[in-house]
């Protein structure tokens, strides 16, 4: 009994110090999940989620504070490589947040701008170029369809154009053949 | 048969499709004559689209150049024939994807006027040169993969070329337009050839050849007698034509991955852009058409040369096609060719074959059956992949494990198709996933810039608030004076709190 | 819904800790080769999981954090051993029939797993229910898979009930079929893989019905 | 610094200490409150299968604790000292028990109790552990066939020592077809047990 | 569009592949029948029947094409396998329940041809094995082996009706196996020279056992030319089957039959050619191939010698189909112009 008694509280004692001087040694600092996450989210840096960009909503996920679903222009595919990474159950896109749309570019009709500059100011990847009172154009290129230029805009010149598929975007498509129901995951 | 000249290196798999290549050799080259209106597109080759240098209602001579490489990976454009530019526009174009690119028309005045031609005294100009000049020449690879020629002659200082192999193998059913331009123009290739091997200063040339084309060997012999030019014969198996495969069956070395045959000092040419270069440099005409092989289900298959932008409409006329059996045209050969979009295409540099199908030439594909992991495909497979499992990766849209089993490795030859039991489509799922894996790293890219021009954005917005507080500290001290001016100030921020008030209330409002 | 509520259908359905979460695994499927013998383990696992957990709750701000699953295990370890001389002492021919497996809730993940990632998070009342129910549903798919096995496998329904109840309980065996060969692979331990399979494709079936 | 981190792990400490002693408090009580039932249902279950190879009614003694130890033996097949119990009318031995291990199973050892009475007839046998194929070779097992009761009764006098064997090899036992090495080897094991209790008579029913 | 290249194709579609294993199986039938009688027939049949009634119930439950998945023959091959595989005297619903077993388990519940992980007849042999092993080792003696008068009814009858046969008559018509014979005797202190004296060994393996697997040897060799198998599977388990016993032998010639014994007797030639090589569930790469065969054969010698059933091929391929993805991975061939 006496025995029983002193092994346990020997190895209470033993395991007490161990315990506490790992929890010190290796403690682990920052947390790279938020750079994994923020790898996987479209970039577009619209605030549909819910946070000023994309990295803040990186953070709110990792952190266990915001959901995976709530990123539109990832979709649901998106939302199913944030719930591999996590480790949960993959949730489909939530409308709350908006749908998913067709990757777009925002295109300013030069007649209508009046050189506002407000949307300059709205774009989250400086992708408008234009000083006060001259007209302003979109890179193209640069932009990643965010649709935050929409609102400020006090004339309603910018439009949001699909971007069609032309050679150089091509893709050859999954083929889909009789007998086997291939391509239904 | 052939004499066997010296040990052949026989790579893994391949298949042995029926050739089909009599049907077009009976009959010699034909010339077509000028079709009524030429449409050339301007993205004929690999890289960037060619720059326009004309515009609508320009008269051109033949031989002109009407549109500029632009860059170094990119090919000039020049005109078939004189006449006037009447259109620029997008027209369908002889790709997969069946979507418009742009051309140029141009309507012929018959008067077939040539542009000045000047040839090049190669053996008094060193290769730098001769490259410049070449790259004005819009030749590219005519094999098929229209790369453009003069960035393939183009080679390190470091960088010395030991062999230059001219690809005569056309290992693809059907397709005999190499097959005859041997056979009637071998002085050309062999000169060609030669020119090609004081540019690039090889020590060896050689050509290799399959054994199916006598007629074809024996004129290449003929031409290559007073030479040192080597030719070759290798065995006919689908696909030696490919050039990593060639060089291993001429020579035994594997090209590694991600390496170029070049970092070997071994460069290889198909036979008619040699042939090509040799027309540029010592007669002074550049690339403005080619042989195209027409065959299949039409009365009177063969070779035709062709004036680049020649509607597809016209060569299939003279070939006496029979419209009503044809349901629509192949370009390429059956192994790795593909469905042209429309009959109303034009000629382009990389259409080496155009087969007139029909449901009794090329069966309907069979059911598909699930894959029962016979391995046919991993044995057939020249580049000794694992088909089935790169299959069932494409299939389940798995493309890192795709990429982990070296799917870009994969060079679309179409054994694996060619002998699985089940009638699977693999080369299309492999083509499907190399398309969304190149899209994804493009997407990849973009959401990279974004990101770093989010960062570099906010960073600076902080940086501009933090000189404007230490600004108003510093005005803070002799203020009372400016008094008016900060209530201006005032009015300002008001003025941007306002507009970022309505900001966020309008993202709110879209968000509910 | 209230908060038991929602914890009982956790336990029994939504988060049921043998078809869903696939935890207890061990027992699962060492264990179930009769009615009898799974819910005698699932109703031992039960009273564990619940002690454990309404026993956690309380003192859950006391533990300090790096030391808590040492914590965990001496609170279950201890518990199980009770729980052990117990059924021992008062039920010796079960004791015998369940061996070694009831020392073996210790290694159950499912009684940790609860502990970890409920009772140290929450109340003691909704703990305590959450270890009751998560227990009862492990204790539901124990007996659902023992009646298959033993179904299947001996042609009766709960055989060795006299284990529990004495020999005057063996008139309550049920015999379905009078000469059963026997289909020994339910009995062994290929058939509760089989069967756990068969459930949890029942399970899933249900949910994607609704 | 070295300050906070002392305090730290010593809080680690003093808390883990205080739960094992906790722990170890609630197990030392439970463990005192079910000693004693614990020995005697053990006790009790060992006495009912000691029942299925001697009935109840034979003898009047504490089967249980009324042992005698057996050395090594090849008959017995045992490599440590092994127990055997003696069943005793009045203080009188009239039947004993012994652990018999049948070394060549299908696969590996059978364990078997074999009660046999002074007149050196069996009066029961009953497997303890084995490791036969399932389906096959378990029928053996009193839950699974009355076939162990065969022996019931047998005695070296009324079966001679060639019919100790399977019918399949002449003797007088019955098999299930297709499986005899199970059967052999138990029947081989009991008769070696007979044996044994024969030469040891002596000893094993001395007072 | 369909843009379907290479738009020609040369190759055998999966029912000819299929037919032709059945094509290949016939020698051994033939043979076994001319040994044994009718009962093979009649579990081959029961077997068929089944499968065909079980796949096309499963298919239309599933909603795919009928036509196209009953006429691959897969589920024929599957049906045969096990029929050859099980005692020719087995009752009725031996081999009924066990190529319902196959069906379901062994492959559709794995998504049908293609999917299966494991050899869909071995699937349901092991379940038979483990759930009715007396019935399963419960083989029928050779005719000319059996005493009296030996009607083919019987057999038909036992296959039937089980209990109107006396137990005496099943007696007289069954016999052990060789393996099995051999592992019984051996625990009799026999040495392996006397065992095999008895009358149900033959020139190699077992009387007319042998002669059977001569027949397998033949339409293996037939799907060898046909290629429809490689050569990696069936070579490399033959010989290192060989091999092993041949260690064993020379060891210890009392209790290690021959090497040829070990490859004449069981199912070795069936397994080598029939069973292992079904391209589902083994592996694609030819260095694959070989492990695969050669761990097989490792895995059937040690059942056989050590295991608590006498013959061990079913739990082997089972074992080794659970390390194909494995194997398959570790074994990639090297790809053109990839370093060595």
């Amino acid at each position: 009994m006496i025995t029983a008694l002193l092994v346990m509280i020997l190895l209470a004692i033993l395991l007490g110090l161990v315990l506490g001087y790992s929890a010190i040694k290796f403690k682990v600092d920052g947390d790279p999940m938020v750079a994994r996450i923020d790898a996987i989210l479209p970039q577009t840096q619209c605030g549909q989620c819910g946070y000023p960009g994309c990295k803040p909503y990186a953070t709110a996920i990792a952190k266990g504070e915001a959901d995976i679903n709530q990123c539109p222009p990832g979709g649901d595919a998106g939302a199913k490589a944030l719930a591999e990474l996590m480790g949960v159950e993959f949730k489909p896109l939530n409308e709350e947040h908006g749908i998913q749309k067709p990757k777009s570019v925002a295109l300013i009709d030069e007649s209508t701008c009046i050189g506002c500059t407000l949307c300059i100011q709205a774009c989250p990847v400086d992708a408008i170029l234009g000083a006060a009172k001259q007209m302003h154009t979109i890179i193209s290129s640069e932009c990643t369809g965010c649709e935050l230029c929409l609102p400020p805009c006090p004339v309603d010149c910018i439009t949001m154009e699909p971007i069609l598929e032309s050679s150089e975007t091509w893709k050859w498509k999954y083929p889909i053949y009789n007998i086997e129901k291939i391509g239904k995951v | 048969m052939l004499m066997q000249i010296k040990k052949i290196f026989k790579f893994n798999g391949g298949v042995h499709p029926d050739g089909n290549k009599a049907e077009s050799t009976h009959l010699p080259i034909a010339r077509l004559p000028i079709p009524k209106k030429l449409v050339l597109p301007l993205r004929q080759h690999v890289g960037n689209i060619a720059k326009l240098k004309v515009k609508i209602g320009d008269h051109v001579l033949k031989g002109q150049m009407i549109a500029e490489a632009d860059g170094n990976i990119s090919a000039s454009i020049h005109a078939p024939t004189s006449g006037k530019i009447i259109k620029i526009s997008e027209e369908v174009v002889p790709h997969p994807s069946g979507l418009p690119d742009f051309c140029l028309t141009l309507e012929p005045d018959f008067k077939d006027q040539w542009i000045e031609k000047k040839s090049i005294q190669w053996k008094k100009l060193d290769s730098a040169t001769l490259i410049q000049t070449l790259t004005h020449s819009g030749i590219v690879g005519l094999g098929g993969a229209v790369f453009p020629t003069h960035m393939k002659l183009k080679i390190n200082k470091t960088q010395s070329i030991n062999t230059l192999v001219i690809n005569a193998a056309e290992c693809e059913p059907f397709i005999t337009c190499d097959d005859m331009l041997i056979r009637e123009r071998a002085d050309e290739i062999i000169q060609g050839a030669l020119i090609t091997q004081s540019i690039l200063n090889a020590k060896h040339c050689m050509i290799g050849i399959e054994d199916n084309k006598i007629e074809a060997f024996q004129s290449l012999t003929k031409a290559a007698k007073k030479t040192s030019i080597e030719i070759k014969v290798v065995p006919t198996i689908y696909p030696s034509g490919d050039a990593k495969r060639l060089i291993y069956l001429l020579m035994g070395i594997e090209v590694p991955k991600e390496k170029r045959s070049i970092d070997l000092g071994i460069q290889v040419f198909n036979v008619a852009t040699v042939a090509a270069i040799y027309r540029y440099i010592e007669l002074g005409e550049p690339s403005i058409n080619r042989i195209v092989t027409v065959t299949g289900n039409v009365k009177t298959p063969q070779n035709y040369e062709v004036l680049f932008g020649t509607p597809l409409p016209e060569l299939i006329k003279n070939a006496d096609g029979k419209e009503t059996k044809i349901d629509k045209f192949i370009m390429g050969g059956p192994m790795m060719g593909f469905d042209l979009p429309s009959i109303n295409v034009p000629v382009t540099k990389a259409m080496n074959c155009v087969i007139g199908s029909s449901p009794e030439l090329f069966l309907p594909p069979k059911p598909v059956m699930p894959c029962i992991r016979c391995a046919r495909c991993a044995d057939a497979c020249p580049v000794y992949l694992q088909p089935q499992e790169l299959y069932w990766f494409s299939k389940s849209s798995q493309l890192e494990k795709a990429i982990d089993y070296n799917l870009f490795d994969c060079i679309e030859c179409g054994c694996c198709t060619y002998v699985c039991p089940s009638n699977i489509p693999l080369v299309q799922f492999y083509r499907y996933a190399k398309s969304e894996i190149i899209a994804e790293e493009k997407a990849k890219e973009a959401a990279n810039t974004a990101r770093e021009r989010n960062e570099f954005r906010l960073s600076r917005i902080e940086r501009e608030k933090k000189e404007r507080a230490e600004r108003n500290a510093q005005k803070a001290l002799g203020a009372q004076e400016k008094q008016a001016t900060d209530e201006k100030k005032l009015a300002i921020s008001d003025a941007i709190k306002r507009v970022k008030k309505n900001q966020q209330e309008n993202i709110k409002n879209k968000n509910e | 819904m209230n908060s038991i509520q929602k914890i009982a259908l956790d336990g029994f359905w939504k988060q049921n800790p043998g078809v869903v979460q696939l935890l207890g695994l061990c027992p699962t499927l060492a264990i179930t080769t009769s009615v009898i013998n799974g819910l005698s383990l699932g109703i031992a696992t039960a009273i564990v999981m619940a002690l454990s957990n309404g026993s956690v709750s309380p003192i859950r701000k006391f533990i300090p954090i790096e030391i808590r699953v040492p914590v965990f295990v001496l609170i279950i370890a201890s518990l199980v051993t009770i729980i052990d001389f117990s059924i021992h002492a008062f039920i010796q021919p079960l004791y015998k029939a369940l061996g070694i497996f009831i020392p073996l809730i210790v290694t159950n993940c499912i009684v940790l797993a609860r502990v970890e990632s409920f009772a140290a998070k929450n109340e003691t009342t909704p703990s305590f229910f959450d270890g009751l129910f998560m227990g009862l549903g492990l204790a539901m798919v124990l007996t659902l898979l023992g009646g298959l096995r033993e179904l299947f496998g001996k042609g009766t329904l709960f055989s060795g009930i006299d284990l529990v109840f004495g020999p005057s309980a063996n008139n309550l065996v049920i015999h379905f079929f009078g000469d059963y060969h026997g289909f020994l692979l339910a009995i062994l331990p290929p058939g509760a893989f089989i069967g756990l399979a068969c459930l949890i494709a029942l399970k899933n079936r249900i949910e994607t019905n609704q | 610094m070295f300050k906070d981190h002392f305090k730290k792990i010593s809080i680690t400490a003093t808390s883990m200490i205080i739960f094992s002693f906790i722990a170890s408090t609630a197990l030392s009580i439970s463990y005192f409150i079910t000693k004693s039932p614990i020995d005697e249902s053990d006790a009790k279950a060992k006495k009912i299968f000691l029942n299925q190879v001697i009935s109840a009614n034979l003898y009047d003694n504490d089967l249980v604790k009324d042992t005698i130890s057996a050395e090594p033996s090849q008959l017995l097949g045992n490599k440590k000292n092994i127990e055997i119990y003696r069943a005793k009318i009045k203080n009188k031995v009239v039947a004993v028990i012994i652990e018999s291990i049948a070394p060549d199973g299908y696969s590996g050892e059978i364990k078997t109790l074999v009660g046999i009475d002074h007149e050196n007839k069996v009066l029961g046998v009953r497997v303890i552990n084995h490791k036969e194929t399932p389906g096959l070779g378990d029928y053996i097992e009193i839950e699974k066939s009355k076939w162990i009761k065969n022996f019931d009764n047998t005695s070296l006098e009324k079966i001679t020592e060639n019919h100790w064997a399977v019918k399949k090899d002449g003797g007088e036992f019955d098999y299930t077809t297709g499986a005899t090495i199970t059967p052999r080897a138990v029947i081989k094991s009991t008769y070696k047990t007979l044996l044994y209790a024969k030469e040891n008579k002596q000893r094993l029913f001395a007072l | 569009m369909n843009n379907r290249s290479p738009y020609i194709v040369n190759a055998p579609s999966v029912s000819t592949i299929m037919f032709k294993v059945l094509l290949a199986l016939i020698p051994g039938i033939a043979l076994y029948v001319y040994a044994y009688g009718f009962g093979v027939l009649v579990n081959i049949f029961l077997a068929s029947l089944t499968v065909l009634l079980t796949e096309s119930t499963i298919l239309s439950i599933r909603k795919l094409p009928i036509k196209p998945f009953i006429f691959d023959g897969s589920g024929l091959v599957t049906a045969w396998l096990l029929a050859l595989s099980i005692p020719s005297i087995a009752p009725w619903w031996i081999i009924v329940l066990g190529t319902l077993l196959c069906i379901i388990f062994g492959k559709h519940l794995y998504g049908g041809l293609g999917y299966n992980l494991f050899n869909p007849a071995m699937v349901g042999y092991a379940i038979l094995l483990i759930s009715f092993p007396a019935f399963m080792t419960h083989w029928q003696a050779p005719i000319f082996l059996i005493d009296g008068h030996f009607a083919w009814i019987d057999q038909i009858k036992i296959i039937f009706n089980s209990q109107l046969i006396s137990k005496e008559t099943v007696d007289a018509i069954s016999s052990a196996t060789p393996l099995d014979y051999i592992k019984t005797q051996l625990t009799l202190d026999q040495p392996l020279s006397r065992i095999k004296q008895d009358k149900i060994f033959g020139f190699f393996g077992g009387q007319s056992l042998e002669m059977i697997n001569f027949g397998y040897l033949v339409g293996g060799l037939y799907l060898l030319k046909e290629k429809i198998v490689s050569w990696h599977l069936p070579v490399a388990f033959l010989l290192t089957l060989f091999l092993i016993g041949l260690i064993f032998n020379i060891y210890q010639p009392d209790t290690f039959a021959s090497p040829l014994f070990q490859i004449m007797s069981g199912g070795s030639i069936l397994c080598a050619f029939f069973i292992i090589t079904d391209p589902v569930s083994a592996p694609t790469t030819p260095k694959g191939k070989i492990y695969f065969g050669i761990a097989i054969a490792l895995l059937v010698f040690i059942i056989r010698i050590f295991g608590g059933y006498p013959e061990g091929i079913a739990f082997a391929v089972l074992f080794m189909n659970i390390c194909v993805p494995l194997i398959d991975s570790l074994t990639q061939p090297r790809v053109f112009g990839h370093k060595q």
